[in-house]
């Protein structure tokens, strides 16, 4: 029995009437970066929290070195040398990051009271690497998302444990970030950690994992070397189909300027942003993180209006003072946190799709509401929504599902420009191709689109022109044809703006 | 996803506002067997109901107010000052019509004050609503000083204590009220969008819903029922009124929303659940009255009812999905 | 002087500095050394209720029940130490917070473990403390010469020149500064409050943060009884009756986020200071007795509506700081 | 001339409260407390608890506590002595609302006459419109209701006669005079024309802003100060505080009083402020006095309690209040008179109480009152001294 670290036989999880994990199994090798894959939903989150002891397994065993154990509670666990960064970022907004990163671990003086100074050292040097500038005083709240997911790598770090489990770290990283990432995931390989990493990117895997395990639809596929496995093959596996094309062949007819950004500033975010969209056209807005991509998305969106500078509709000036007036002129955002953003958790999925856009079911002021549920069914359809019933609350779905909900909003609005922060962030192979497809539809269909993506691949594979973002301003634009990963990352760090 | 969800009689047998009206039965039941020759007698049923009637425009509103996730506790205050504005001017002379709508415009004023700074300012409901609570009845004491006011239009009393056919008249408008609040919250844009907002206010924002003006509104139309209550605590009053009544009110009209299933952090109930449980109030509290409960006690059994009912759900709801396990495995 | 500005209760501490200049120019009365004491220690209450208030709420609770739990803990306590004078008095300490910590744990269960929300829970609880100190007082008054003075010394006794109950209060401010600063128990209460689902997934048990913070709180407000009654050295079942809402108002004067999460002792230790002052300065104006309410009311608008003006500022400042970076 | 009637009368009236003394058993010290805790008992034992209260009378007053429990003494003693079944209900919150809601309860349950002391000026009307359309006997004690539905109000004493006891005391304590026996008023007249100090003020800390029957007396109370024996000397404005009733609010207003040192006395016309602010006083040993109205029992602390005492080293002298038990007698006599003898309350229309405790057989004639209806006015206020204090605080 000594083969393994970690081992888990036959484990079943049911929540309400949904199967999340359907008797899976799966070994863990002493020392290995072992990748968990599979498309959303598949039950890769849910597994992970039962062998943290977030959840208890309705059935199934848990070897620990050949010990049968079983954990109760994330403390237990952790108190078996057993670290997990979540899925969904699981900070204390109020506290702040030296807090975060020694919840449970607190360092205290003689009389038992937290050594707040030695702490916040401490954190300092555990944050450092990943992001020097980070000041650990701040609240989490403060903090951009990527930042919270790089506090909470640095916290799993601070564990000193023997088997770490990474759900998705590198969701809301940039290229840059990753690769300090996998830096120090090696690291800790070395060191003799064991490793569990849940990841949808590709490169993720082939860089760092020296197995691999998937799982589909709750079920437990198979496990391979990483050697001997191809691209090809592993999505067939995931998918349970052939997938031929990751990024569809461009459909659309690129036309004139829709929507131009002219020289929009807002004080300590963005300082003289500008690019233009045309019809049909994919724009990225890519860069490193903090480099203010999602505040200029918000200012369009009128979430905070920029101070200065003009947007230009069909080349005529429009003020955008609120999400109410950019969808009245058409303008579109899919938000880049959807839980806090995008989801309304406790209404039905079909009342989540068609609340950007209920005047169309409006008669005299009253809901049609069948007329909803028919027109959240067509979009669900479309986007292939996995759900029970468009009853069912988006709190019941996988992440990757979640997304789809919110995109589905979008679609019910008759837009014409379309602004995506991170579309796929978090989604599975599966599920990124068929929102390409529709993004590329989309375009097909007349709109103009908007992208922000911190994923290289996606950036080269869909849009049509890249714009790079440097500490708040433009400071590169390049079209299809003669953009690099190489160009791009040099314009992400950049000092100075290039000009187009 | 796929097709309708089909309507079953269990899971509606079960739901919270059916529970309600069991418990209502249940009370009924109860008096109706400790005090038969009261219960028979004509007029009781009729009193009891009464009795009730007073803060019913205030829960209706309430309702609202915490369906978005807000709070207003200085209804109470809002709707004495409104019975001050309107019995000031009907001292002044002025046509009973007017000093009523002046009596409801006030409501609104004051309603706005609060949305203005809950919507607009971006204060928690909860400061607010306190602070302009003392506010709000500090200047009616300010202005009445220690003098009463007795002049209000005969309809007043009329509707707090008249009936028509055995029915009491503030049950009557009481329902057609609630019917219109009904269909606002369950049935229109507007309803789906205090949900919405209840449930995750940024989602809203970034849906296109604006936030901050659906505040002011629900805002605004509290402080309306605020003066409509006036009517009706006024005339159950008798038409008088000095500055220190009503004093409490906002909390039972709180206690009876959460009752009828509206949640306090917003998002969650219908409109039904507090229609209902305002007749089971008026209904246990005259009850214990009747039962000869002393005035103590009677609180303390109020409490109580409350916190188990509030109970009810969780329990029903791990019993409900024990008994569907049931039934699937067979 | 950015420090300063920036501090979270700058704006509570500006409106303390104009009250305090308006009450000298206006009543200077207030400020003999004797009025300055008696005010002090007859808000007393309002520190205990305030800071166990304040406990619940950041935990993401609140109760509405502790004037009730006062008033349950200050009747059985008039009751005991009249009718067992030979019994040493510090008994009752331990009787009052005895009291306090079973009616709080029992608001802690039926909020934590049964899932009540907690404004209704504790709404229940309320109607069901203020009865039993009712039943347990058949309705009755205490008169002064129903308590005995060592009883009363708990309050108005003096150490080192200051009244008893000054001390008790002080010592709780610190206690609770203590705690909810550098204890793992009053960090969890923080966490809970801040994040529940990260709560859960650390292995914080939010029902038993829960149960603890209503439980302190409990205990707490069951002192502020005992100690209440001493001080006036008068009782009864309906004592301390709408002091939850000055409790509640006096948290978010004092920067306590109503969602939980967030509060600090010291901003609750001015905005006591703050109604106290406003309460005995209102009160020595004549004629503005009924202004009092007014008056309370519009100032806590005014100073909360500052605090948020001073956090903005702040945050405008520190985007312009960054902006030149840019 | 008030005096050598009430002086004997009443201080017999101990026997009669039976249950209170036998409840209080032999211990001195504990007679007040567990005589209050005796009386809800009493009150169940009478009717309420049992529930049934068809044909009861019922005494509503206007909170629960040791006043209105020694007047429901008087009252289910005078009842039920003569074979009626009668019921205490008062609310636990001193509000109109919770007074109305009862009123509302009793009709449904067909009492038989119901004696209410009102919590506020207005909101009663049509509550009482339908008891009255009901059949139901409606008459006011202590705080009046109004004339249009009641038949009588039992006044303890007249509101002149309150306002002007109060001021007198307050006068006469400010200037370091003993109680004088009868003639307070002569005392009064006396004191001030040797006064050359400068003009006294008088304080007032009230209940709440709108308690009616509180206003009526303060009221009276500016009225006595425009007899011209006070101008010039004591300032006819008073200096008006409201306690609502409640502890610490009395007792801030209370310190306030103290703090400003504006005042040279302070007049308390209710029992819980007149404590708030012995207390006040008596612990910051301050030389300001208070007077008011305040149940023996419940002042002790802050009174002599024996004639070689002196009255000046207590911070209250003296004070005022009327027999509360005799007062439940009178008002249950009214009623009985209405329902029985044909008693309409009409102005100059008499009834007779019968001889209860030492209290012989009395006739009482209806009188006009301020608010437009009548009443019957018990006595004269009866004040509490250092010679008779002893005596009462075991009785009430
Ligand atoms: N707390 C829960 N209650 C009910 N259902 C749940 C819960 N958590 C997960 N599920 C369901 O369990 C299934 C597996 O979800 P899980 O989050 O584990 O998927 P995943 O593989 O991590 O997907 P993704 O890649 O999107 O993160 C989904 O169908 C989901 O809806
Ligand atoms: N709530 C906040 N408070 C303070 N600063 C913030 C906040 N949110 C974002 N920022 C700052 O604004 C800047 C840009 O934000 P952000 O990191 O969201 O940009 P981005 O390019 O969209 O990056 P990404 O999407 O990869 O996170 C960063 O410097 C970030 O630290
Ligand atoms: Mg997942
Ligand atoms: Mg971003």
């Amino acid at each position: 029995m000594g083969d393994y670290i970690l081992e888990l036989k036959d484990v079943v999880k049911t929540f309400g009437g949904v199967q999340a994990l359907k008797g899976v199994s799966f070994q863990l090798k002493p020392g290995e970066i072992h990748a968990l894959m599979g498309e959303n939903g598949a039950g890769k989150s849910t597994f992970i929290k039962v062998i943290t002891g977030v959840h208890q397994p309705d059935s199934g065993t848990m070897l620990l070195e050949g010990e049968q154990v079983t954990f109760r509670s994330p403390l237990e666990s952790a108190r078996m040398g057993i670290a997990a960064i979540y899925q969904h970022v699981t900070a204390f907004p109020d506290l702040t990051v030296t807090e975060n990163i020694f919840m449970g671990q607190e360092i205290k003086n003689k009389i038992g009271l937290y050594n707040w100074k030695r702490m916040n050292q401490k954190a300092k040097e555990l944050i450092a690497p990943l992001s020097p500038a980070l000041d650990v005083h701040k609240p989490m709240s403060a903090l951009s998302v990527a930042e919270q997911q790089l506090v909470e790598i640095a916290k799993a770090l601070s564990r000193n444990a023997r088997i770490m489990i990474m759900d998705e770290p590198t969701a809301s990283l940039t290229n840059h970030e990753c690769e300090e990432l996998y830096r120090i995931t090696e690291n800790l390989r070395d060191q003799g950690v064991s490793i569990i990493f849940i990841t949808h990117k590709f490169e993720d895997m082939y860089r760092l994992a020296s197995r691999v395990t998937v799982f589909r639809d709750a079920e437990y596929i198979g496990c391979w070397d990483v050697d001997g496995i191809t691209n090809h093959d592993l999505i067939s596996k995931m998918v349970g189909r052939e997938l031929n094309q990751m990024y569809p062949v461009k459909t659309a007819q690129i036309g004139e300027v829709v929507f131009a950004v002219e020289g929009i500033s807002r004080e300590g975010y963005f300082k003289d942003v500008s690019f233009d969209v045309r019809q049909g056209e994919i724009v990225a807005l890519t860069g490193l993180v903090g480099a203010g991509r999602t505040e200029v998305c918000q200012s369009i969106f009128g979430i905070m209006p920029p101070a200065t500078g003009s947007l230009k509709l069909n080349g005529r000036e429009i003020h955008v003072r609120s999400p109410k007036d950019a969808f009245r002129f058409g303008i579109g955002m899919l938000p880049e946190d959807r839980q806090i953003q995008g989801l309304i958790n406790e209404l039905p999925i079909y009342q989540n799709v068609t609340s950007a856009a209920m005047d169309k079911f409006l008669n005299y002021g009253i809901l049609n509401v069948e007329q909803e549920k028919e027109a959240a069914r067509g979009f669900c359809q479309k986007i292939q929504l996995k759900a029970e019933s468009i009853q069912a609350p988006p709190s019941s779905l996988s992440g990757g599902n979640q997304q789809k909900v919110v995109f589905a909003k979008l679609l019910n609005c008759d837009l014409k420009v379309l602004i995506l922060d991170e579309p796929t962030k978090g989604i599975d192979v599966g599920a990124k191709s068929s929102i390409y497809e529709i993004m590329n539809e989309l375009a097909s269909g007349g709109y103009a689109i908007i992208m922000v993506s911190s994923e290289m691949p996606e950036v080269l594979g869909m849009a049509d022109r890249i714009v790079v973002m440097k500490a708040g301003r433009v400071t590169g634009t390049f079209e299809k044809g003669e953009a690099t990963q190489e160009m791009i990352l040099e314009a992400s760090l950049r000092q100075k703006e290039a000009g187009a | 996803m796929n097709g309708k969800k089909k309507w079953k009689i269990t899971g509606f047998l079960v739901q919270w506002e059916m529970i309600l009206i069991y418990l209502l039965f249940l009370i009924n039941i109860l008096l109706m067997l400790a005090r038969p020759n009261l219960y028979f007698a004509s007029g009781t049923i009729t009193s009891i109901i009464q009795s009730g009637m007073d803060l019913c425009p205030l829960v209706l509103g309430m309702a609202l107010v915490m369906m978005m996730g807000e709070i207003d506790v200085s209804c109470a205050a809002n709707m004495i000052f409104c019975s001050m504005t309107t019995g000031l001017l009907m001292d002044q002379g002025m046509p009973a019509v007017v000093c009523v709508l002046a009596g409801i415009a006030t409501g609104v004023l004051l309603g706005m004050f609060n949305g203005v700074l809950v919507g607009y300012v971006g204060m928690p409901s909860v400061i607010v609503t306190i602070s302009n609570s003392l506010f709000y009845r500090g200047i009616v004491k300010i202005i009445l000083d220690v003098n009463v006011l007795r002049n209000f239009p005969a309809f007043y009393t009329k509707l707090a204590w008249n009936q028509i056919a055995g029915i009491p008249l503030a049950m009557i408008i009481f329902l057609l009220m609630a019917a219109i609040f009904v269909v606002v919250l369950q049935k229109t844009g507007f309803g789906r969008k205090l949900y919405i907002i209840g449930n995750n206010a940024v989602t809203a924002e970034y849906s296109g819903i604006n936030v901050r003006k659906t505040r002011l509104a629900v805002y605004l139309i509290m402080g309306g029922m605020c003066g409509i209550a006036s009517i009706f605590f006024v005339g159950r009053m008798g038409g008088g009124v000095s500055s220190t009544m009503g004093v409490g009110y906002e909390m039972n009209a709180i206690a009876i929303c959460a009752l009828g299933g509206v949640s306090t952090s917003g998002g969650k109930g219908k409109m039904y659940g507090p229609v209902i449980s305002t007749f089971i109030m008026a209904f246990l509290i005259y009850t214990l009255g009747l039962m000869g409960v002393d005035a103590n006690a009677k609180k303390t059994l109020t409490g109580l009812v409350l916190l188990i009912a509030v109970l009810i759900p969780n329990i029903n709801k791990d019993l409900f999905t024990a008994v569907r396990r049931r039934f699937r495995k067979i | 002087m950015r420090k300063i500005t920036g501090n979270k209760n700058f704006g509570l501490m500006v409106g303390l500095i104009v009250l305090l200049i308006l009450a000298a120019v206006i009543t200077p009365d207030l400020y003999s050394v004797g009025s300055l004491m008696n005010m002090l220690r007859n808000n007393c209450v309002f520190v205990f209720l305030a800071v166990g208030e304040m406990i619940v709420i950041i935990s993401g609770g609140i109760d509405i029940s502790i004037s009730c739990i006062m008033a349950l803990s200050g009747c059985v306590c008039s009751l005991l130490q009249f009718h067992h004078p030979q019994v040493p008095v510090f008994l009752w300490l331990i009787v009052a917070v005895l009291i306090g910590m079973v009616c709080g744990m029992f608001n802690g269960f039926v909020v934590g473990t049964l899932k009540v929300t907690p404004m209704i829970a504790t709404l229940g609880t309320n109607y069901i403390f203020r009865g039993l100190a009712f039943i347990i007082s058949s309705g009755a008054w205490w008169y002064p010469h129903q308590y005995q003075m060592t009883f009363q010394n708990f309050s108005i006794g003096k150490t080192a020149g200051i009244y008893n109950i000054i001390w008790f209060a002080a010592l709780i401010l610190i206690l609770a500064a203590v705690f909810l600063n550098d204890t793992t128990p009053g960090r969890r209460i923080y966490a809970v409050g801040t994040n529940k689902e990260s709560a859960k997934v650390s292995g914080i048990r939010e029902s038993r943060v829960m149960l603890m913070s209503y439980t302190i709180c409990g205990a707490v407000c069951g002192l502020a009884g005992m100690l209440y009654v001493a001080n006036f050295a008068v009782g009864n079942f309906a004592i301390g009756d709408g002091f939850e809402m000055t409790a509640i108002a006096i948290c978010i004067l004092g920067g306590v986020s109503i969602i939980g999460g967030q509060g600090r002792v010291g901003g609750v230790f001015i905005a006591v200071l703050m109604m106290s002052i406003i309460t005995s300065f209102i009160s020595m104006l004549p004629g503005l007795s009924v202004w009092q309410d007014a008056i309370k009311g519009a100032i806590i608008i005014i100073a909360v509506g500052i605090n948020i003006w001073t956090a903005r500022s702040t945050r405008r400042r520190e985007l312009k700081e960054r902006g030149a970076m840019l | 001339g008030c005096g050598s009637k009430q002086d004997t009368a009443p201080a017999d009236t101990g026997s009669q409260n039976t249950d209170a003394s036998a409840q209080s058993g032999g211990e001195k010290d504990a007679a007040p407390a567990s005589s209050n805790s005796a009386a809800p008992a009493d009150t169940s034992a009478s009717g309420s608890g049992s529930g049934d209260l068809e044909g009861a009378h019922v005494l509503l007053l206007k909170a629960a506590g040791t006043f209105t429990t020694k007047i429901y003494e008087g009252y289910s003693d005078y009842m039920e002595s003569h074979g009626y079944k009668t019921a205490e209900k008062s609310p636990t919150e001193t509000t109109v609302a919770a007074q109305v809601q009862i009123i509302d309860e009793l009709i449904t349950q067909k009492v038989a006459s119901i004696t209410v002391a009102t919590n506020g000026d207005a909101g009663y009307d049509e509550v009482f419109k339908k008891a009255k359309d009901a059949g139901i006997i409606i008459n006011s004690v202590d705080s009046a209701c109004n004339p249009e539905f009641r038949t009588i109000h039992v006044n303890q004493a007249s509101s002149e006669s309150l306002g002007a006891y109060q001021v007198r005391a307050a006068v006469l304590q400010a200037l370091g005079v003993d109680y004088p026996g009868d003639n307070m008023e002569k005392a009064v007249d006396d004191a001030l024309a040797s006064y050359t100090g400068d003009e006294l003020r008088i304080g007032v800390l009230s209940a709440s802003i709108d308690t009616p029957v509180q206003n009526g007396w303060i009221a009276d109370m500016e009225k006595e100060l425009q007899r011209p024996c006070y101008q010039g000397k004591v300032s006819p404005e008073l200096d008006k505080k409201y306690g609502n009733d409640d502890l610490t609010a009395s007792t801030t207003q209370a310190q306030a009083f103290m703090s400003e040192n504006k005042v040279d006395v302070i007049i308390a016309p209710t029992t819980v402020g007149l404590a708030a602010q012995g207390q006040v006083l008596k612990q910051a040993g301050s030389d300001m006095k208070v007077t008011g109205l305040g149940v023996p029992s419940e002042m002790q602390a802050f009174m002599p309690l024996s004639p070689d005492e002196n009255a000046f080293d207590y911070v209250c002298p003296y004070m005022m209040l009327w027999d509360l038990g005799h007062l439940g007698a009178l008002s249950a006599a009214a009623t009985l008179a209405v329902m029985n003898d044909g008693f309409d309350g009409k102005e100059g229309s008499t009834f007779t109480m019968d001889a209860w405790g030492d209290y012989p057989e009395t006739t009482f004639t209806a009188a006009p009152a301020s608010d437009g209806g009548t009443e019957v006015i018990m006595d004269d206020p009866y004040v509490f001294y250092k010679d008779n204090m002893a005596d009462w605080i075991n009785k009430m």
